[in-house]
């Protein structure tokens, strides 16, 4: 059955930081421009009312991914649809501010993501002052009570200041403002990573409870697996700036392909399976600035063989997964 | 600002304030300087301004308790009869107003030309951080010295005005540097912190997001960097005025009184010297305090 | 490594050709040095001639261009006051000045680092709280005032030191030093204190705030965590940590000390090139200006550039990432 | 014997608006070579334990009352002198960032030397030795190159490895460990728990695990103490605690913990937020979030008490020793 | 026996011809000399020339000393005598208003020389007394036959050495440092001091000059400033030498103008009016000032030019009385019942409290409604300006450097042309009359007759109030108990008047 098209749509995004020194150091002392490709040519879909998940170690690009889909970062190549719409060119012109109201991001850290000088009023009401939504005094009011309900906490909030809350309000907070300008598309980098247990259930349920009742789209990530299983529909898995593996949420706790993937799984402490001895990962996570030949994963995979290190795989389809791996293509893994 | 004032009252700064007794006789000390000098016309016994007033046969007289003082003299006059009570209390206001002035000024220019270096980095960074290196190599007073004879010989108006309006511009001229650099610095931590990003997200212009949300959170800084500033001013046009290019003889700010009162420091009229002096110093001491004791008030970390 | 010195030392020729172009820009404007190179009787006729003898009749840009044209080939011209050599007399002024300001950045460290030291280690304790109190007057005094008092006391009452001068000075090569005689370090004490105070209180806060902040860091609790003895942990781990951020501020402070000289230098006589410099801004002198100036500037760039190279030599970071570039 | 062992240990904040009592009453006790791993939600009071064992309270905190005993001495009243002598030689630390913990301006090498020397009677060149054995035994390649590098040439997890070795540098007998791993990349943390494991079972180290995750708790640790509010909620072996808790905190923290193994809609979640150290609830610190509260939990606080294998702060178990039935999850 | 000299200022440079400037011939004068000299009253007296005498209108001869040799020891001939003058009226010479009226230079013989001016010229001997002889063969030795050339950028010998006749020998020069001499052991004449040695020390600011002298480290300093006068007094170190000076401080207004550059005034000059330079002149409390910004150290005067320069007449020395009524009236008679604004030029470093008196004139007049708006500046700045022209209402010093009253008629009350004629009256006051005066006295001849002349100018002057007179400075040397010192009014030092005890 053909998907209908998709509210989300990557396609080949590339971002490329130049980190070189200052031109006449980098003559002086015959030093090429140093590039580090922070995202390298990642595409995927996300249907309305789905939340994809993206997972990798720290530096492997999914901040930037992020980055590039709400137009922080201009991608070096590739782009990005939504809605059928090319939203970056849209960014720049003046009439695509409206495509700002509907794509919107909540950040990792709740305690840095808002401004310690105003109130929760102000910091709610900025988006709809911005885009003009509500310019009403009274009804601004009546409008910032409801999101701060519909996040869980109290009217009477208003006139706090962030640093009177706890980590999980302040995210909650966060969702408020990002939910003001009633966006369909949310990308939430990291939500609950700074959060304890307690707090990060608190707010994954409001995060699904939106979900359900305003039918938002996600784009969630996390390094923490048992979160991204909890949320997700479909999972992609990064390794320096890659997607390794694409698939659906099940396919990939069950049956996950990519080496890297399965080390990843290995590594969640399993509760309930007290005192199991795992086999420790080895090897160190690779300087982006200067990544392995061929697949980027080879140096810490049991696995490769000389055509790991000199080819660099493509995603393919495997079953109902997308995985670029040579191993699992020649059947080996 | 009813609430606010509360708030600061009971937030730690204001705490901090109320248990400090050094900060609060500091700021009492200064609130005096600063009242007595404001309302210099109202509160001075005499108007050392005003050069018909003053008579030749006052001229050196010694404090009211000393014998041969005056009574209507309390601190004593200069070689001209200024009254020298009066004259601390005109003079400081011109110290005031140029100190103050010189560093709203210099302020205003940094935390501008910082903020857009820091904000939109690349070239603008690169050339104004270059500027700063050269306005560095002048040490200031060289500057201030440079610009003050600049500017009299360039507006040879001579009014009285004019010279402070020189006093001012060439002491900013050099102070705007440090803010330019310390909020450069903070904005480029700032500019990075996610809340500025969220605000970019939502779509607020980068000249909006600069003033409402980068602006009231590097002020911190610039604060207490601004406080002690006002006492470098006010000794650097003291020291202008040593050179000889400070404010004009009739109308002496504190830096042009001890100037004067330098003459004075192996002669008996040790009123002339001495009295300046302890202003200056008082006034200079107590903002110190003050921007110290903000210093450790404002950084959370000596909380 | 090489590079860093490179681009500095364009950045100094860049610094000084621009303060040579506002320092002219300026003398336009600081009086006219023939007034005072003829006498009260000259005429006007020989007022002009000097005037166009001198080129004072050209526009700037051009005694810029002239200026810039000599300098390059290491002449700047006859003091217009003196008719010596700008060279010769700034070369004789140098080693006064340098030597002060030497004296008086190693007394300012020398006291200004333990006290700021003692005041961070002993935060709030009474004598901290003295220290702090004692060495806000240094920057509440304006330099001249404290130069004369220390006069009026320590050589007109006490007479323990001289007023003015030098003192007996020794010719090392073209340096005359004044530090090699007993009579030169009595002349140097006065005046040294002087410029030394205002420093002095500048570093002494400057140690205590970045000690208090290194105090606070984790890797000095790791320390303490490792049951290091305080000796080690304050003076091996925290001072050195500390004196990173403070060797380069005080590093730009040389500057500053060059710079207040010029009050020092004439509260006490004291014969170097700040003296030189408001002399020859008394009278116009446009070449002793333009020359201390420019030199002024190098000797900021040359400062600057030094200290960020110590700031490599300590700083392994630095260093390191520089080396494993390759 | 026990280790070490805390006695009623309160620590607390002389603050402006009256003292903040940080610490109320933790006592707990860890056996030679025992893994003690403990949670808690942030700000529960974790690493202030640490400290207060370590002796690193940072002004104006100060153990107020309560004893700390190690090796049947009592090191809580010590002079700061000799305390220094038992920090680093009996009890080791290891903090949560090696990105912070170490000096960047001095190498590795110095680093573990001066370490060593100060507790051990070993020659600088002894020390050496003994550090780049340090080094080889916490997992660094080529450690006689490395020695001699500083901080910032490393990787985090290097790094970690680096604090670990310094940690164990004069063989303590106790390792606090505060959130060793919380820093570090996913794929990295695995490493180092296991490296702290093995070597402290090596060595017979006891350690003082403090994290949030349960998930390291469970693979990591014997026994497993949870902290809520400045109190130990519960205490026991790390199973029973994980399968059968028996504090309704304990319940819900489990429960929140998304599961690998199961699909749910919505995390079972504990609502409301843990309440500040001077808005602290009479009786048990929990009540108003607990969804068992009953009269008793309003007025009275609850000591530890048996609550069969283990030990809970809670009026449910007021004499009984079943777990709770109904908040298993 | 030695003696150290605290100076306010030091000789720029040791050529003799280079500046025509107080400090710098007082410091040279003591290496090199004039042909005729003055003694410590200030009289001719015979240096180099033995005898001098005018042998036609326009020529004069002079004997020249014999047996007299340079430091370097070769003879001194005419040969020096008319090399010099070549030198002190050719290029880079600031000496040039000396020579200016001599069109040749004779050599008679070895020991004889004529002078020709080019108009008859009775007071040629008096304008030599600051023209110092240099040797010829030294100079062209040197490469120092002419004074330094600032425009190539050429050094000259004679800035830093010297080779005079003088009872004194250079020995050191460190040009701002310090400058010492030593006894000139073969000196022809007679050396009245005692001194052997002599340190020269500039030290610019005033304290440190007063605390040099109290702490013993200078045995004389000059000027003293006043105010430390009790001090140094009551030191018991020291005393202070205080006499009349010949410097006359005055105020000048800008009398050529339509309209002033520096007023409220609009359309016209009120200073064109006589009626109000009256009022200024009875609104200044001279006694007050002399009394308390002076402290006593002044001398009112009414006059142009003060005792000991030739011309001076003391029963003219009346000055206007200090009447604020007066004042005020005459003001209101010109037009100004409430006053005006006048911007009013200072110098505040170069006479003795100069701002200060400023101040007091300023204050003075406020009493009768005129507003000042003093600005005071570093000399620096202030020549140059006020030489511009660009002032309304200026301060100003004046010595006649002939001693000559001509002097200061032709420099400061002569009407304005380019060829120098009232070169330093800076306000332009201009009358005809009394131009014709200066001169008639200027090629006059008979002595009786060209004193009647100048008192008639003084008198048309103080008729006109072409300026403020104020009055004589002080000179204020301040000298330690061990020392005895000649003062002379014209602020010169000899050194060979210093004895050590
Ligand atoms: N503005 C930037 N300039 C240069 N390099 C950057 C920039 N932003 C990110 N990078 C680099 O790009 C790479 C990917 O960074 P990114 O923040 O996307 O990683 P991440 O997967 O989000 O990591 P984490 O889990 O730590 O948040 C990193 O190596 C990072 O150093
Ligand atoms: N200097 C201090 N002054 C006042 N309160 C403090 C201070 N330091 C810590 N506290 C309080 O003590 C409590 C316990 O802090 P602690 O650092 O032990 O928490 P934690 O359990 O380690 O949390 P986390 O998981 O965030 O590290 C916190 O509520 C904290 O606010
Ligand atoms: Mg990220
Ligand atoms: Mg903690």
């Amino acid at each position: 059955m053909p998907d209908p098209a998709p509210l989300v749509r990557a396609t080949d995004l590339a971002k490329t930081f130049d980190v070189s020194g200052p031109w006449l150091n980098r003559m002086l002392e015959r030093q090429p421009r140093q590039l580090l490709r922070a995202v390298d040519g990642v595409s995927f879909d996300i249907q309305r009312g789905q939340t994809l998940a993206l997972v990798g170690e720290s530096g492997c690009g999914k901040s930037t991914v992020a980055k590039l889909l709400v137009g922080l970062h201009e991608p070096t190549r590739g782009g990005f649809e939504f809605d059928g719409e090319d939203a970056h060119a849209a960014f720049k012109t003046p009439a695509g501010r409206h495509l700002r109201r509907r794509v919107q991001m909540i950040f990792q850290d709740p305690f840095a993501s808002l401004n310690p000088r105003w109130t929760v009023e102000d910091i709610v009401a900025e988006p709809l002052h911005e885009h003009g939504i509500e310019t009403d005094p009274e009804a601004l009011r009546v409008r910032v009570d409801a999101l701060l309900i519909s996040v869980g906490m109290s009217a009477q909030d208003r006139k706090k200041y962030p640093h009177q809350f706890s980590g999980g309000q302040r995210q909650r907070i966060s969702i408020a403002r990002a939910l003001a300008t009633e966006p369909e598309f949310l990308v939430c980098d990291e939500p609950t990573s700074a959060l304890d247990v307690s707090v990060q259930a608190q707010v994954l349920n409001i995060m699904k409870t939106l979900q359900r009742e305003r039918g938002l789209t996600y784009l969630f990530i996390s390094h923490n697996l048992a979160v991204v299983r909890h949320v997700s529909d479909h999972v992609g898995v990064m390794y320096l700036g890659r997607l390794v593996e694409l698939a659906p949420k099940h396919d990939l706790f069950d049956s996950p392909r990519h080496p890297y993937t399965r080390m990843l799984l290995d590594a969640i402490p399993k509760l309930h399976d007290t005192g199991r001895a795992r086999t420790p990962v080895s090897g160190e996570v690779p300087n982006p600035l200067n990544p392995p030949q061929g697949c980027a994963f080879n140096p810490r995979c049991e696995h490769a063989n000389e055509r790991c290190r000199n080819e660099r795989p493509v995603l393919q389809m495997f079953g109902g997964a997308r995985v670029a791996c040579h191993g699992v293509e020649e059947g080996r893994i | 600002m009813i609430a606010s004032f509360k708030r600061w009252a009971d937030s730690d700064v204001g705490h901090s304030f109320l248990s400090s007794p050094a900060a609060m006789l500091a700021a009492f000390v200064a609130l005096v300087c600063v009242f007595c000098s404001a309302f210099a016309p109202w509160v001075a016994p005499h108007n050392p301004f005003d050069l018909a007033t003053l008579e030749l046969g006052n001229a050196l007289l010694p404090p009211a308790w000393s014998p041969g003082g005056n009574a209507s003299f309390l601190l004593g006059t200069d070689d001209q009869g200024r009254d020298i009570l009066s004259a601390l209390m005109y003079g400081a206001r011109i110290s005031l107003a140029v100190g103050l002035a010189s560093v709203l000024l210099s302020v205003a220019v940094g935390v501008a030309l910082g903020l857009l270096a820091g904000f939109l980095g690349g070239w603008v960074d690169g050339f104004l951080m270059r500027l700063c290196d050269v306005m560095l190599s002048f040490p200031a007073i060289l500057v201030a010295l440079l610009i003050a004879g600049v500017g009299r010989a360039m507006f040879p108006g001579a009014h009285d005005a004019l010279a402070f309006g020189v006093l001012i511009l060439s002491i900013s001229l050099t102070g705007w540097v440090q803010y330019a650099r310390t909020v450069r610095g903070s904005t480029l931590v700032e500019r990075n912190k996610e809340y500025v990003q969220a605000a970019r997200v939502i779509g607020v212009s980068p000249m909006r997001i600069m003033r409402r949300h980068v602006l009231p959170n590097v002020l911190g800084p610039v604060l207490v960097l601004a406080t002690i500033q006002v006492a470098t001013a006010i000794i650097t046009e003291a020291t202008l005025s040593f050179l000889g290019v400070g404010a004009p003889p009739t109308a002496p700010s504190l830096g042009t009184l001890i100037r004067v009162g330098n003459d004075y420091l192996f002669s008996g009229e040790w009123w002339i010297t001495v009295f300046p002096g302890a202003v200056l110093v008082v006034i200079a001491f107590s903002v110190n305090l003050l921007g110290d004791w903000l210093r450790d008030a404002l950084n959370p970390r000596l909380r | 490594m090489l590079a860093f010195v490179f681009s500095r030392l364009a950045q100094a020729v860049l610094v000084m050709v621009s303060v040579a172009f506002i320092a002219f820009m300026l003398f336009q404007h600081v009086g006219d040095p023939v007034v005072f190179l003829l006498g009260q009787d000259a005429t006007p006729d020989q007022i002009r001639q000097m005037r166009s003898d001198l080129g004072l009749d050209r526009s700037f840009v051009f005694q810029f261009w002239h200026f810039l044209v000599n300098a390059v080939q290491g002449e700047f011209g006859l003091s217009l006051r003196q008719g010596a050599k700008v060279s010769r007399l700034i070369a004789e002024r140098l080693p006064a000045t340098l030597e002060l300001a030497m004296v008086a950045a190693v007394l300012a460290m020398v006291v200004g680092v333990p006290m700021g030291v003692y005041a961070a280690l002993k935060k709030g304790s009474a004598i901290s709280q003295l220290f702090m109190a004692v060495s806000l007057l240094g920057v509440s005094l304006p330099t001249f005032l404290i130069g004369i008092l220390l006069i009026l006391v320590f050589s007109v009452n006490l007479g323990w030191f001289p007023s003015f001068g030098r003192g007996d000075l020794v010719q090392v090569g073209w340096w005359t030093s004044g530090l090699l005689t007993p009579n030169g370090w009595l002349h140097v004490t006065l005046p040294a204190i002087t410029l030394a105070i205002f420093q002095l209180t500048l570093i002494m806060r400057l140690v205590r705030a970045e000690m208090l902040e290194v105090l606070r860091t984790d890797y000095i609790k790791f320390a303490r965590a490792r049951g290091l003895s305080n000796r080690a942990v304050h003076f091996r781990h925290a001072l050195k940590n500390t004196l990173v951020p403070v060797m380069t501020i005080t590093g730009l402070q040389l500057g500053g000390l060059i710079a207040f000289a010029i009050i020092t230098e004439t509260v006490f006589q004291w014969p170097g090139m700040g003296l030189l410099f408001i002399q020859a801004v008394t009278f116009a002198d446009i070449p002793v200006m333009a020359a201390y100036l420019c030199l002024i500037a190098l000797i900021f760039v040359l400062i600057n550039l030094v200290v960020d190279l110590l700031y490599f030599a300590v700083d392994p970071r630095l260093r390191m990432d520089k080396a494993g570039g390759h | 014997m026990s280790l070490l062992q805390v006695k009623d240990l309160v620590v607390e904040f002389p603050h402006r608006r009256g003292t903040l009592r940080a610490l109320d009453g933790i006592s707990f006790d860890i056996a030679p070579g025992e893994i003690l791993g403990v949670v808690g939600e942030s700000g529960a009071g974790k690493s202030l334990t640490g400290a207060a064992i370590i002796g690193l309270l940072e002004p104006p905190g100060r153990i107020a009352s309560g004893e700390v005993w190690l090796h049947g001495a009592r090191i809580d009243n010590l002079t700061p002198e000799a305390m220094r002598r038992v920090r680093g030689r009996k009890i080791g630390a290891v903090f949560q960032d090696p990105l912070t913990s170490l000096n960047p301006l001095f190498s590795v090498g110095q680093q573990l030397v001066e370490t060593i020397i100060t507790h051990l009677p070993l020659s600088p060149a002894q020390a050496r030795e003994r550090a780049i054995q340090l080094l080889g035994d916490t997992g660094i390649p080529a450690p006689e190159q490395r020695i001699d590098h500083f901080p910032h040439q490393f990787s985090g997890g290097m790094r970690q490895r680096v604090v670990i070795a310094l940690a164990l540098a004069a063989e303590p007998q106790l390792i606090v460990a505060d959130e060793p791993t919380t820093a570090l990349d996913v794929s990295i943390q695995a490493q180092i728990i296991n490296l702290l494991k093995s070597i402290c079972k090596q060595r017979g180290a006891a350690v003082m695990l403090i994290t949030h995750d349960m998930g390291v708790i469970a693979e990591t640790c014997d026994r497993v103490a949870v902290m809520y509010a400045g109190r130990v909620a519960e205490i026991g072996p790390v199973h029973e605690v994980i399968n059968h808790p028996a504090h309704p905190y304990t319940a819900g923290l489990m429960a929140c913990i998304p599961d690998m193994s199961e699909d749910r809609d919505l995390l079972h979640q504990i609502d409301g937020a843990m309440p500040r150290l001077n808005a602290i609830p009479s009786g048990c610190a929990f009540n108003p979030r607990c969804d068992r509260v009953f009269d008793r939990c309003l007025h009275d606080r609850p000591e530890l008490q048996g609550a069969g294998p283990t030990r809970a702060a809670c009026w449910l178990h007021a004499g009984a020793s079943a777990s709770v039935p109904g908040v298993t999850p | 026996q030695t003696v150290r000299i605290g100076n306010q200022g030091d000789a720029l440079s040791m050529d003799p011809h280079s500046l025509n400037e107080t400090t710098q011939l007082s410091v040279t004068g003591n290496v090199y000399e004039p042909l005729v000299a003055r003694d410590g009253k200030l009289n001719l007296t015979p240096a180099l020339a033995t005898s001098w005498k005018q042998v036609s209108p326009t020529v004069w001869r002079f004997e020249l000393r014999k047996g007299v040799k340079f430091h370097d020891g070769t003879p001194f001939t005419a040969d020096d005598v008319i090399f010099s003058f070549a030198r002190g009226s050719g290029d880079g010479s600031d000496m040039k208003s000396y020579t200016n009226d001599i069109k040749e230079v004779r050599k008679v013989n070895d020991f004889a020389v004529d002078f020709e001016t080019k108009a008859p010229f009775p007071i040629l001997p008096d304008v030599f007394s600051f023209f110092y002889i240099m040797s010829k063969d030294w100079s062209e030795k040197n490469g120092a036959t002419k004074p330094v050339d600032r425009r190539k950028g050429i050094e000259n010998t004679a800035s830093f050495k010297a080779n005079g006749t003088g009872p004194y020998r250079l020995r050191e020069r460190q040009p701002n440092v310090k400058t010492s001499f030593v006894r000139n052991g073969s000196y022809w004449g007679k050396i009245e001091g005692n001194v052997i040695n002599v340190e020269f020390t500039p030290i610019g600011n005033d304290a440190t000059r007063v605390a040099a002298l109290l702490s013993g480290q200078v045995d004389v300093i000059e000027p003293v400033p006043l105010q430390d006068v009790p001090r140094i007094t009551a030191s018991g170190k020291a005393r202070v030498l205080q006499g009349p000076e010949l410097r006359t401080i005055f105020l000048g207004m800008d009398q050529k103008r339509d309209e002033l550059l520096y007023s409220s005034v609009k359309g016209k000059n009120p200073f064109k009016d006589k009626r109000v330079r009256q009022a200024f002149y009875q609104a200044i409390d001279i006694d007050g000032i002399q009394k308390t910004v002076m402290r006593g150290a002044s001398r009112p005067t009414a006059l142009m030019v003060g005792p000991g320069i030739n011309g001076f007449d003391a029963t003219m020395d009346k000055r206007l009385p200090y009447d604020t009524a007066a004042a005020k009236a005459l003001l209101t008679e010109a037009g100004y019942p409430n006053g005006f604004e006048v911007g009013m030029n200072c110098p505040n470093d170069r006479y003795v409290n100069d701002s200060n008196i400023c101040q007091a004139v300023a204050a003075g007049l406020a009493r009768i409604g005129v507003k000042v708006n003093l600005q005071a500046e570093t000399k620096g700045t202030y020549f140059p300006k006020v030489l511009k022209r660009d002032t309304s209402f200026y301060m100003l010093g004046w010595t006649p450097s002939t001693y000559d009253s001509h002097n200061a008629l032709n420099a400061l009350m002569r009407c304005v042309d380019d060829k120098g004629a009232g070169q330093f009256n800076l306000g332009a006051y201009c009358n005809p009359k009394l131009d014709e005066l200066i001169l008639q006295i200027q090629s006059e001849t008979d002595k009786a007759k060209r004193d009647g002349l100048i008192k008639d100018a003084f008198a048309m002057h103080a008729a006109d109030i072409g300026h403020l007179p104020l009055h004589q400075q002080a000179l204020a040397w301040g000298v330690a108990n061990n020392v005895e010192l000649v003062q002379m009014a014209d602020n010169v030092m000899p050194f060979r008047y210093i004895s050590v005890k």
